[in-house]
């Protein structure tokens, strides 16, 4: 039983076509334009087989769109690519796989009905008897596959009864087990938690000693020095510089990106001790049991665990998107009985999902549309959507979010992925909430972006209010948190305030 | 030469064999073939209201006369008035139209073929037994007047006895089922079939073959006289196909509607004229022209699937 | 300026390429019939447009939710049966207008109800529902007319179907009009932006606060009603409530929509669209009988054109 | 180990809530009228499922890929047509079977074809596509035949309507024939898996290799060729070509399929629920057949069954 891989035997005798100019991957010059943004000019990058480069730039920057155009999702205005010296030009992503390329995508694409080991072998599927799929077989090379990244599932079970996480580690174990030449990984961490980082940067360590050139598209750049060797940097789909990661270090690729310095984590509140939102022994059977904790007006609260601690799970129950079945919330001192998100956010509450694809945005409609849509009641003369009164005060919110767009009559889903979460956020905050609970608010967005985000929590909460704060990403958690509460296989395993809170201490907690 | 009279046609709906029948002896009229008359048939797709929107369309045209065959017999009334309004004459045929400024109708009277049907299967079980009636759509004219015949037949036969009357939409497939069903319900209690037209007679004639019943023991009726029909009653498991003469329908209607048109000096052209001897051609101003029902039979099946032969080769 | 507006024309056909269509259809007919383009005509075809108009505006609402009605011709039948029921002597009397209509309206309004309720509050898939409701509600209509047409209606029931007011008839007028007022509610209204949103994502829109069961609610209760409304003028029209009136009308409503660009999958489409559809496909109707082409060849050619129609939109999109 | 094997039989009900509608059904028609559950009975109620049965199967093969086959009805009037003249006396001699069944398959494949390529390679959404073809394929019926039914056709091609063999109806036989290689298409090739995953995520099937264009095209083409398929044993049943044959079957297909949990929206249902939705619509017209229902309340009844049992479904899913 060998690991099927999706490519002729012709494009893999590299050996005896060795690449004359040393660079599995040769992009010259390659510009795109969608319909009002030109989302990439001129930009080149060149990748030696056995290494990683990085590609990182803002939100918008044109990243994703250049590797779709490696991919042959999108066709190229203009440009060469040479693959192993040879100048290609794909039109569908089938030709690419074949020729040694594979992709991580930036947002999930996983087929929920279909189990693990379909998702993992789809289009190229172990037969039996030259017709039909070879299930044993697929399981276990499914089950190969993951432990690559110790990664332990049964792997007919369905795809969407997964969490993101899990979802988005089958996605790399994917793009591994195809045995490309190219591997490319768009934000593959976004949804991952420390230890499965690990994972993965010990995977990518293997593919680079095997001679696989590997694409790592981050907006951490702790990852980018971890595992990079050189690094390239898109600015407005303009290739700015390319370099060694050891010639530059975080401040100057910052500088790169966006022109100037990033700030760390503003913190500037101090917590009262007026109760805003008291949960007691809230519990979901199934999620999580027996939650309590205070929140008070001015304070940040963090909640951190492991994947699959509950986290998501606990957030949707306090904002009413599901039913917790024993427990109670008291907001500002008033019994909480919503049923409803709707009923949650007249209470001034808001939630902003970790999922923004299927749960955040409405991917059909325009940027205007979806940031409005939470508060149009607020603008309407006799029952009439005001269409300036909207139009302004999207304009501004976007302005103050940076939401980088062609114009709000954009439909969402052709923004940059750090710029859909832009307007999530964007939502949220124009139904003016007195209590704000955020999952994993920064996934995928650049490090400018990222500041701005945390400057604004911390005016927030000066006002006032409270916020909820669920990551994954520990360094977020300790930076801005008052007190931290810890989560563990859906109980609390804690609470610590900002003082007791380090990243042993909660990790101690948190496995 | 004169331009030719230009005459439309709205028919109900043309996927049926007795429209289509009906339509091309329209076409073989002798005053279409020789020029005299430029005809287009409408196919009103089984719908009052594409019925309606024809005649709008024809009255844009300036068409010269009209013949209707209505799906129903109350909103044909409206389209009409439709032509009435702009003078165009119309002419009826097939089925009733329930308006005064219709210029006339020729057709065959639907309660009186319902009623003869019935008759005729009551008849042959000798005024005793159990029978199942299959309808058309309920609510269409053809329906309401044949089910009306029906049930004055079933009252003057006290001995019969219905066991169940559901609706097979005129088609051979739905009656098959139905037919099944019934055979199920009222196991080896069925004596006679009463089809509304032929096409379900004979979908019922199937499932009597499908259960292992000799269809040549079961009296049926059907109504039309369609060409499986006449086969059938060739074959001796039809027992009653009553015609409905399409042809006499069609180059009667033509022929009255020229009339009007031309004047009184039209001399008919239709051969109906000669084979029913009893309807007296009176000028064409007759209001109604009754063509009678011919029961098909052993005698007669011969000679009627010849007439159809030379009908519908082409 | 000049620039901004003939881009925002360029980019209005390319979101609307039908519409080239149509204009193409249009001009071939023009040239090929003498009567097509004549002022009798096109009242003719607007007047038979205006029914399926009414059912198309109804079911654009639902399949921008991403569900579909298929009830909408029985629901026209039970509708206009009603109302003739009071329009005409079966009850004793001919009651007046502002009997009648409300009756029907209201009968097609409370079919569409239980459709939206089955959907929205008990999460049955929307084809089914509205099967069964196709069903249900021909029932009725057979039930309450004992099988039989309802003819003697009252003169001013059948001007609503007939009438003119200055010089355009009455149908077309409540079709515009309708087309009017569900304009201003898709597109002005908060309730329209939901509308788009519960068929773009639902879980998105209810987690951002939409009441999307109330919204759902709602489009079927509309389809209902205007079902109701395009069988009151169907009966007006044909001066009887017809038991079998409406069959098979919900594909051509379908249709309509889904041809003028609105997606089956909910939250994109457009009005506009549906207006187009709706004209292309009674022009293509009205355009094959002024042509004289005989039946059977009316059917493959219909198809093909409203294929070609769509096909051209698609390749334009490209 | 027994207790895994009865949580398995739990999970397989809550995912086929239907079965349990199904049995209700079974259960309340068994007890009501003596002869339901009786052999004759079953033979028929299978019999008159065969032909819709088949319709859905390549109705589910569509829908998986979220598309939608409207034209089903008018290529099965076609597909049954053309074999009927092959196998009758019109074309001047009686064919044998081997020569009357692939031209009748034939055709229906070609229609189904010419759906395929529109849909996957012209990208013109399958509701126009199919809808267009449903009106075409029943203009070409109604020319190739002259809108007359095309009689007398050979005794073994009656057989294949008519038939027994082990004391099972030929049709019954060929619709689990067919459903069982459908089974094996479906579950067990790659191609089945392609099914699925364009229709639950086509971007990403794409992404992955998959031919998601040829996987498409070769949906509809099962679906014309079973449909031709069913209009070639209707017509054997009938003993004639119909040219009326399988108007507005497509609504019972899809709904075959919708009860059977197959979403619409793609990517998620299962061939097992087609065969119980297969069976409750037949059920259902059996039942109130035997039952003595009358016409009026008959169709009435229909529609609510069919909704109370979804209905049971979605409930029980909660
Ligand atoms: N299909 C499309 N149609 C129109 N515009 C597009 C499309 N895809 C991307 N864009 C635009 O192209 C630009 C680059 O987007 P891209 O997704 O490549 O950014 P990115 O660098 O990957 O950003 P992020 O870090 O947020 O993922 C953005 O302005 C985006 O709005
Ligand atoms: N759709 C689902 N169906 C079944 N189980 C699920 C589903 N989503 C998540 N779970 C399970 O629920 C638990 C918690 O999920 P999840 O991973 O979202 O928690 P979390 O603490 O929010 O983690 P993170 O946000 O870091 O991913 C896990 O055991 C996960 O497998
Ligand atoms: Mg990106
Ligand atoms: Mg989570």
């Amino acid at each position: 039983m060998t690991l099927p891989v999706g490519r002729s035997d012709v494009a893999t005798s590299e050996a005896a076509m060795p690449p004359q100019s040393g660079f599995v991957l040769d992009v010259q010059g390659v510009s795109k334009r969608f319909p009002g943004v030109q989302a990439l000019s001129d930009v080149s990058l060149q990748v030696r087989p056995g290494s990683v480069h990085a590609l990182v730039g803002e939100n918008g920057a044109g990243k994703s769109t250049l590797m779709k155009i490696l991919i042959g999702w999108h066709r190229r205005d203009r440009g060469e690519i040479a693959l192993k010296g040879q100048p290609v030009d794909f039109h569908e992503p089938k030709q690419a796989l074949n020729a040694g390329i594979s992709i991580i995508q930036q947002e999930l694409s996983a087929i929920g009905d279909m189990s693990i080991a379909e998702n993992l072998f789809l289009g190229r599927e172990p037969r039996r008897a030259g017709a039909f799929i070879d299930y044993p077989g697929m399981n276990a090379l499914a089950k190969r596959a993951m432990a690559e990244l110790e990664l332990e599932l049964d792997p007919w079970r369905k795809m969407k009864s997964l969490s993101v996480a899990q979802m988005q580690l089958v996605e790399i174990a994917k793009a591994i087990s195809h045995e490309a030449d190219i591997i490319i990984m768009d934000e593959p961490t976004s949804a991952l938690g420390d230890r499965e980082i690990e994972h993965l940067m010990a995977s990518i360590r293997k593919l680079k000693a095997r001679g696989t050139g590997i694409i790592y598209i981050s907006h951490k750049l702790e990852e980018v020095f971890e595992i990079a060797d050189e690094v390239t940097v898109l600015r407005d789909g303009h290739h700015i510089a390319s370099m060694p990661t050891g010639e530059t270090d975080r401040d100057g690729l910052i500088r790169l990106m966006i022109g100037r310095e990033a700030k760390g984590f503003p913190k500037t509140n101090t917590p009262t001790t007026r109760p805003l939102l008291e949960v007691e022994q809230l519990t979901r059977e199934g999620e999580f049991r027996d939650v309590s904790f205070t929140l008070h007006e001015g304070e940040i609260l963090g909640v951190f665990g492991l994947m699959g601690a509950g986290k998501s799970e606990l957030l949707n129950a306090l904002f009413s998107v599901t039913r917790a079945t024993s427990g109670s919330v008291t907001f500002r001192g008033k019994r909480l009985r919503a049923r409803y998100p709707s009923q949650a956010m007249r209470n001034n509450m808001a939630l902003i999902t970790e999922d923004r694809k299927a749960t955040g945005l409405i991917l059909p409609m325009s940027v205007r549309d979806n940031m409005a849509i939470s508060t149009l009641g607020r603008h309407t003369r006799f029952g009439f959507v005001s269409a300036l009164g909207v139009g302004r005060v999207v304009s501004s919110m976007s302005q103050d979010l940076d939401v980088r767009m062609a114009s709000p009559r954009q439909l969402v889903k052709f923004l940059s992925g750090g710029n859909q979460q832009k307007v999530v956020l964007g939502r949220w905050l124009l139904t003016k909430p007195s209590l704000l609970m955020l999952d994993e608010p920064t996934r995928g967005i650049d490090i400018g972006a990222k500041a701005e985000i945390y400057r604004f929590m911390s005016e927030f909460v000066d006002q006032g209010k409270g916020i909820v704060l669920a990551s994954s990403e520990l360094p977020e958690v300790l930076g801005m948190s008052d007190r931290i509460l810890v989560m563990k296989a859906g109980r609390m395993a804690g609470i610590l305030t900002r003082e007791q809170a380090s990243e042993e201490a909660v990790m101690q907690l948190a496995v | 030469q004169d331009a030719p009279i230009r005459v439309g046609a709205a028919v109900y709906g043309l996927q049926a064999e007795y429209m289509q029948l009906w339509t091309t002896a329209l076409q073989r009229h002798p005053a279409v073939v020789d020029g005299t008359v430029e005809l287009t048939v409408f196919d009103g797709r089984y719908d009052a209201s594409v019925q309606q929107g024809q005649f709008e369309t024809m009255v844009t045209q300036r068409f010269d006369g009209i013949i209707f065959v209505p799906i129903d017999i109350e909103a044909g009334a409206a389209a009409v008035a439709v032509a009435a309004g702009a003078g165009i004459p119309v002419v009826g045929s097939n089925t009733r139209v329930n308006s005064d400024e219709l210029a006339s109708y020729i057709g065959s009277d639907d309660v009186l073929g319902g009623y003869q049907q019935a008759v005729g299967v009551f008849e042959l079980l000798g005024g005793e037994g159990n029978i199942v009636i299959l309808e058309g759509p309920l609510g269409q004219s053809a329906q309401i007047e044949r089910r009306e015949g029906n049930m004055m037949a079933l009252e003057e036969y006290p001995g019969i006895n219905m066991l169940a009357m559901q609706p097979a939409n005129w088609s051979r497939a739905e009656a098959l089922a139905r037919m099944e069903n019934f055979l199920t319900t009222y196991p080896g209690q069925i004596d006679g079939v009463v089809g509304q037209n032929d096409e379900m007679a004979l979908g019922a004639i199937e499932a009597l073959k499908a259960a292992g019943i000799d269809p040549t023991t079961i009296p049926t009726s059907g109504i039309d006289g369609v060409t499986d029909a006449m086969l059938a009653v060739k074959a001796g498991e039809h027992d009653i196909s009553i015609l409905q003469d399409a042809r006499a329908q069609a180059e009667g209607a033509l022929d009255i509607l020229l009339a009007r048109i031309i004047g009184p000096e039209y001399e008919p052209l239709g051969e109906l004229w000669t084979r029913y001897p009893e309807m007296e051609w009176n000028g064409g101003m007759d209001e109604e022209y009754n063509v009678p029902w011919t029961n098909i039979t052993l005698d007669n099946v011969d000679e009627l699937l010849e007439e159809r032969e030379a009908l519908t080769t082409r | 300026m000049k620039q901004a507006r003939s881009l925002r024309i360029r980019i209005f056909l390319i979101e609307n390429g039908i519409i080239i269509a149509f204009i193409l259809l249009v001009v071939a007919l023009t040239l090929s019939s003498e009567f097509f383009l004549t002022g009798p005509n096109i009242r003719n075809v607007l007047r038979q447009a205006s029914i399926n108009g009414l059912l198309a505006i109804g079911m654009t609402f639902v399949i921008l939710t991403a569900g579909i009605d298929l009830s909408v011709g029985s629901v026209l039948a039970f509708g206009g049966m009603i109302a003739a029921i009071f329009a005409s002597s079966s009850l004793g009397e001919q009651y007046p207008l502002y009997v009648a209509l409300p009756m029907g309206l209201a009968a097609g309004t409370v079919l569409g109800m239980v459709n939206g309720s089955l959907v929205a509050f008990f999460r049955v898939p929307p084809f089914v529902v509205t099967l069964g409701m196709l069903s249900i509600a021909r029932g009725l209509t057979l039930i309450s007319s004992d099988g039989m047409p309802v003819s003697r209606l009252s003169p001013e029931y059948i001007y609503v179907g007939q009438g003119m007011l200055a010089g355009i008839p009455v149908p077309v007028l409540i079709f515009f009009g309708v087309l009017g007022l569900a304009w201003l509610l898709l597109y002005q209204t908060p309730f329209g932006r939901y509308v788009y949103a519960v068929g773009g994502n639902e879980e998105a829109a209810r987690i951002s606060g939409v009441n999307t069961r109330m919204v759902k609610f709602t489009v079927y209760a509309i389809s209902g009603c205007l079902a109701a409304l395009g069988g009151i003028i169907l009966s007006a029209r044909t001066t009887a409530g017809l038991p079998q009136a409406g069959v098979a009308y919900e594909l051509d409503a379908i249709a309509a929509v889904v041809i003028g660009g609105t997606s089956l999958a909910g939250g994109q489409g457009r009005l506009f669209g549906t207006l187009i559809g709706v004209l292309i496909i009674a022009v293509v109707n009205n355009g094959l009988d002024l042509l004289g082409v005989s039946a059977y060849y009316q059917l493959t050619f219909k198809g093909a054109i409203i294929v070609a129609a769509v096909l051209l939109d698609s390749m334009r999109q490209r």
